[in-house]
């Protein structure tokens, strides 16, 4: 019965199709890499680095053990916030190429939409609410998509700074919550009860809160007038 | 322990190297002048380089006090300032060659 | 059941065929339309995750590709606020 | 040799480098077509043949691995057993809430193994917790660099005055605050005035 | 002929046209639509799959993606309508080129 | 003799004879040059006349590191005297003590915020991409022998005879890296006079004497690893002769080449470690 | 090939689940040298960088300012820790994953900068990081296919197969983009040329540290 739920070795599926799926993978790295070789434009490259993130994908997932699933989820996690930060600096980039007096605020958008007006809130309660049952990475990025829908749809132009720190705090917090987390799996066994749920909550807050950070700086973008 | 021995040749070396160049200095204040060979140095290089080479032909000493005096006539001969000394040195690792040659047997 | 194998290759294909066009595909130059076209990429990828059952990959990856792309808008659009020639 | 020259001359550019980098990096990944492949089924964290479990009708699917919750362990292949104590035990574990929600239908597995307890936590928080830790410090590190240069360049420039004052930005953030704070009332009057003409009718 | 109609292969018929469609239609709103048909074959895989839970989340985030894609096309085109007002006078092109003359002087 | 007057023995001959090394160096390239050159002996007292000169630190300096550095310099290469001579320990670990040499090349220069020191500093970043590789011809050694330990290395010479027939093209690595590491050489672009002395522009007195110091036993060091690895037990005669000779040769080098732009200096280097990597491989392999 | 070749004796082992740290002579040379530097960075202050104007008497200064200099710090420590982390790990996933870290917080230590050109390179080097990812995870899920382990001490008990030897090469491209070796050095030495010190030194400190420590990796899979 427990053999069968669990195999001793690799299912034959994985195996067979493995040497087919590292191929597809290394082309579409080759793809996104030649692209990348041939493209002069910084926007243009940053857009394919993500293509060259998902054949990283491909090529992990096909070891096709729960080891291999572990490995991706924080990887497109930590895609993410490279992406993120990169983009940032070529923005300032520019910025700082362009000449400095003129204003740098973004144009307000003026748009009205009846979805945008309604659905939202349920939809960006719904997805926290599951996010926070997931817990961990997962429900992390999916709490934190509420959050990023929830900020943008609302009329939240010109939140404060002070905000942003404390969402900072936040995910300062709740990592701490994990690393003690972590470090009670080790040092204290027999509570591993107890730090499983510091662990994971502590990185649900803190992804979520990462990733809601997003939607805070759209703001300004998708703000309405 | 060999290698307290090289650290002493070599300390030993750097003062007569010091103590050369002091001395040629007190003699020659003019630069570059190639002049004929100095006999004090003369002696000086012939017996470092002699006992340097032929240390073993000596019994009655310990061949390290023989080899540090070797490296502190060495020094003082090439340790000189620039231009002078070159002479003295050759001659010196000529005689001590030739005599090496006889006497360690690598001709017969 | 059904064949796992066809959805592995449906999979791979819509990843290199979305791969394709984001480098190559028509009107690329425009960096919006590239945006779009890598989606295609990764639902491609999102298939591979399904079939190898990686469910948890999946969701993550459908949650964070939405982050993504919204990411890129951002720069884009800013960028050409700013008026860069990038 | 003056090609070469001017090749070599061209690398001290920055912007030709990633461009170079992933020229190489491609044609390398190519080269990985002539090398024999093939997956070696010896390996840890072994999982079952996909769907095999959803055909069996485990309510769990696809991330059952065994164990009763709070009773026995379940099954993980880890590299280092006789590092991790508590193998196993986490991947049966369920919250109450996830147990129920097992009890209620047989589509659920996957929330179920991605709420705490489970075998991705088995795996991201335990035996390999240190990975997960590195991964989430980088998410931190970006998230940092990039709100940071969002607050103190990319965003709200213009009201850019003096550098580094604090006061000035605790100031300006609680007037932006009050600001935001009128304008969410106004709003909310006006969507009750207009649900009230709509009742109203 | 009917066995060819089921839950596969409508779902691989739908990706199949809808990543068909978004490379090659050009206006991004056109785009916009063919990827709601990509996902709408991407929801059907994920049932005929049977997770259900997955299949939930996506139909919940499908549409999200649509409404940022929405946002962000409005955006820019709002973006470029101003831009092309500023500039109505002035073509396209000969901005760009003007932009690209300032950049190789700025590299220097 | 018990470890620590063994280290201590052992510095000492270091940074004497890497003095000297120097010296003759300096001398060998003059005499190339048709000049009359200094004495043997004059670097060793430039570095002893320096410990006894007024320090004095610059007012845009960043103070804990530009003290600090040349003191880390120092130390990183007694800690190299003990691994090297002393207990013939693992190359690694000299390879990390030349990392960490990079380093103090580019925060020395950095750390002043003089305009020189900064260029040295990018010029450091520069050589070290182009040095590393070099360093790398360890990776070759040990895939013949089996071993990084020097002493481990030694005993497999003497079996197998001296790796510098084996390897010759490993060999023209690590010549090369002396090369690079030797004064006034093609490659040595973060102390190229155009930027004054480079890196140690301003470094003055005690420091400077620090640096001088290190530099030497780093001389002395760097001649000892080539000698040990690629001709296996040699005598004390054989280091003497093996070290006056590699002088002399990089000395004509250094004396008749021109200095080569960071650039160039880079990509030669990599191309000479690339060549030789693959073909000392195809060798061994072969 | 024994790990005890490599760098010496093995003195000790860290257990964390499957992640077993272990050290012996080389690694905690390296680590205790990085330590060292991180304290210093924790107390040094930036360097002004002063030049002469040109056609004129005056003087050029370049300093940090104190928020920039408070976040580069934060990022410069974190940068060691990871560094001195990535030198005792025994598990090669979690060495790339440290260079991942690294390199983030590398382009993070340049990127608060007012020159165009440094961020400009930031930029680049910051493409260049994102790319590794492909190879550093790519190359570590190859090996791990092909072995089905990813401890270093089970890796160097199995003797290397091709695809092992092309895995480690794929990690090698992608170790070399981040670490800027020469083809790729550029991007990397340019960011060099901004004020702030100790800062900088810890970029170039961590990519060389992370060159050796990788040789000794390299040398263990072969």
């Amino acid at each position: 019965m427990v053999a069968s739920i669990v195999p001793q070795l690799v299912p034959a599926f994985y195996s067979l199709m493995y040497t087919t799926v590292l191929y597809g993978g290394l082309i579409v790295a080759f793809i996104g890499l030649i692209g990348i070789a041939m493209e002069k434009r910084d926007i243009q490259v940053l857009i394919l680095t993500d293509i060259v993130g998902l054949a990283m994908l491909i090529i992990v997932a096909a070891v096709g053990t729960d080891l291999s699933e572990a490995l991706i989820l924080p990887g497109l996690v930590v895609e993410l916030a490279e992406i993120m930060a990169i983009s940032e600096i070529l923005i300032s980039h520019e910025m700082r190429k362009k000449d400095v007096h003129t204003s740098f605020t973004p144009i307000p958008l003026n748009i009205d939409m009846e979805i945008m007006t309604t659905a939202p809130n349920f939809i960006a309660l719904l997805l926290i609410g599951y996010g926070v049952f997931l817990s961990g990475f997962t429900g992390g990025a999916v709490a934190g998509g509420g959050i990023v829908i929830y900020v943008l749809s609302r009329k939240v132009r010109g939140l404060p700074v002070v905000v942003l720190d404390g969402v900072g705090a936040i995910s300062g917090i709740s990592w701490c919550l994990w690393i003690i987390g972590f470090l009670f799996f080790f040092i204290l066994p027999q509570y591993w009860l107890l730090s499983l749920f510091l662990a994971a909550l502590g990185l649900l807050l803190k992804v979520a809160s990462k990733i809601g950070l997003i939607g805070i700086m759209m703001r300004e973008e998708y703000g309405r007038k | 322990m060999e290698e307290l021995y090289i650290m002493i040749y070599i300390i030993v070396f750097i003062v007569g190297s010091i103590a050369g160049l002091l001395l040629s200095y007190k003699k020659h204040m003019e630069p570059y002048i190639i002049s004929e060979i100095d006999v004090l140095t003369l002696v000086f290089s012939i017996v470092g380089w002699f006992l340097l080479f032929n240390h073993g032909l000596i019994n009655a000493i310990r061949s390290v006090i023989l080899l540090t005096i070797a490296f502190f006539c060495i020094g003082l001969a090439i340790g000189r300032r620039p231009g002078y000394g070159r002479k003295e040195t050759a001659i010196g690792i000529l005689i001590a060659g030739i005599v090496w040659i006889l006497t360690s047997g690598v001709l017969f | 059941m059904f064949n796992l194998a066809l959805w592995v290759y449906v999979g791979l294909t819509l990843a290199i065929f979305g791969s394709l066009a984001t480098v190559w595909g028509p009107g690329v130059k425009d960096p919006v339309i590239r945006t779009i076209n890598t989606e295609v990429a990764s639902v491609g990828v999102s298939l591979i995750l399904l079939t190898y059952n990686s469910t948890l990959a999946l969701l993550t990856l459908i949650s964070t590709t939405i982050i993504v792309t919204l990411i890129l808008f951002r720069a884009i659009s800013r960028l050409e606020e700013i008026g860069a020639d990038v | 040799m003056p090609n070469i020259a001017k090749l070599w001359n061209k690398l001290a550019d920055p912007k030709n480098i990633p461009r170079l980098f992933a020229l190489i990096l491609g044609l390398l990944l190519i080269a990985g077509f002539l090398i024999p492949i093939g997956l070696n089924t010896d390996q840890i964290y072994t999982r079952p043949a996909p769907q095999s479990q959803m055909d069996a009708g485990l309510t769990i699917a696809p991330y059952d691995r065994g164990g009763e919750i709070l009773e026995s362990p379940g099954i993980t292949e880890a590299q280092y057993p006789e590092n991790s104590q508590n193998l196993g035990w986490i991947n049966s574990y369920m919250t109450p809430i996830a147990d129920m929600l097992k009890g209620i239908s047989p589509y659920f597995g996957t929330s179920i193994c991605a709420s705490p307890g489970g075998l991705i936590d088995e795996i991201l928080y335990y035996t390999r917790g240190f990975d997960t830790i590195l991964e989430s410090s980088i998410l931190m590190m970006a998230f940092i660099i990039a709100s940071w240069l969002a607050i103190n360049f990319t965003m709200d420039r213009k009201e850019e005055k003096g550098e580094g004052d604090i006061e000035e930005d605790v100031k300006r953030a609680i007037a932006s605050s009050d600001r935001i704070a009128n304008e969410v009332e106004m709003s909310n009057r006006k969507a009750r005035k207009k649900q009230a003409k709509k009742e109203f009718r | 002929m009917l066995e060819f109609i089921d839950l596969t292969t409508i779902s691989i018929a739908l990706m199949i046209i809808g990543a068909i469609g978004i490379v090659l239609l050009q206006k991004p709103l056109d785009k916009v639509i063919m990827v709601s048909v990509l996902e709408a074959g991407l929801f059907l895989a994920i049932v005929s799959f049977r997770y259900l839970d997955v299949a939930f989340l996506t139909a919940f985030l499908d549409p999200l993606s649509i409404i940022v894609f929405l946002f962000a096309l409005i955006k820019i085109n709002e973006v470029r309508k101003s831009q092309l007002n500023d500039y109505s006078t002035v073509p396209k092109m000969l901005k760009s080129t003007e932009n690209r003359e300032k950049n190789s002087e700025g590299d220097k | 003799m018990n470890l620590m007057a063994q280290i201590l023995i052992n510095v000492i001959i270091a940074f004497l004879a890497g003095s000297l090394l120097l010296g003759f160096h300096r001398k060998v390239m003059a005499r190339v040059q048709l000049r009359p050159g200094p004495p043997i002996i004059q670097y060793l007292l430039h570095s002893l006349k320096f410990f006894f000169k007024e320090t004095t630190f610059p007012k845009t300096a960043s103070i804990p590191f530009y003290i600090g550095i040349t003191v880390i310099l120092a130390i990183i290469w007694v800690t190299g005297v003990i691994v090297g001579p002393v207990t013939k320990g693992s190359l690694m670990i000299l390879f990390g003590i030349y990392a960490i040499h990079k380093i103090v090349e580019h925060n020395a220069g950095s750390s002043s915020g003089s305009p020189y020191g900064k260029l040295s500093c990018v010029r450091a970043v520069f050589s070290a991409a182009g040095e590393l590789p070099l360093f790398a011809v360890i990776a070759v050694i040990f895939l013949l022998t089996g071993t990084m330990d020097i002493s481990g290395i030694i005993a497999y010479q003497s079996i197998h005879g001296p790796l510098f027939f084996q390897l010759p093209l490993a060999v023209l690595m690590f010549f090369t890296l002396i090369v690079t590491k030797s004064p006034y050489s093609p490659f040595a672009i973060t102390k190229g006079k155009e930027i004054i002395s480079g890196f140690e522009t301003e470094h003055f007195g005690m420091l400077r004497g620090y640096i001088m110091f290190s530099e030497s036993i780093a001389w002395y060091i760097l001649l000892w690893i080539f000698l040990t690895i690629f001709f296996g037990p040699i005598s004390v005669v054989g280091y003497l002769i093996g070290m006056i000779v590699i002088c002399i040769i990089t000395g004509f080098i250094n004396a008749t080449t021109p200095m080569l732009n960071p650039n160039h200096s880079v990509m030669t280097q990599i191309s000479i470690a690339v060549i030789c990597t693959v073909g000392s491989i195809i060798m061994i392999i072969i | 090939m024994l790990i005890e070749n490599l760098g010496g004796n093995l003195m000790g082992t860290i257990p964390l689940g499957d992640i077993v740290l272990y050290l012996n002579s080389l690694h905690i040379f390296l680590f205790v040298t990085i330590l060292v530097f991180t304290a210093l960075i924790a107390i040094s202050r930036t360097e002004t960088q002063v030049e002469a104007m040109f056609g004129s008497l005056d003087e050029n200064k370049v300093s940090v300012g104190k928020k920039e200099f408070k976040q580069r710090r934060f990022l410069a420590i974190i940068c060691g820790i990871a560094t001195a982390g990535a030198m005792i790990t025994g598990d090669l996933f979690n060495f790339t994953l440290f260079m991942a870290l690294i390199g983030i917080v590398n382009i993070g230590i340049v990127s608060a900068v007012k020159h165009v050109d440094v961020l400009n390179s930031a930029y680049q080097y910051g493409l260049i990081a994102m790319m590794c990812g492909l190879p550093l995870f790519g190359g570590a899920a190859m090996i791990l296919a092909a072995t089905g382990t990813l401890s270093l001490f089970e890796l160097a008990a199995i003797p290397a197969s091709p695809m092992m030897i092309f895995g480690a090469l794929v990690m090698l491209i992608g170790v070399c983009g981040e670490s800027g070796i020469a083809p790729f050095f550029a991007s990397k030495a340019e960011m060099f040329r901004t004020p702030g010190s100790p800062f900088i030194l810890i970029i170039h400190l961590s990519s060389l540290f992370i060159i050796v420590r990788f040789v000794e990796i390299l040398l263990i899979i072969l």
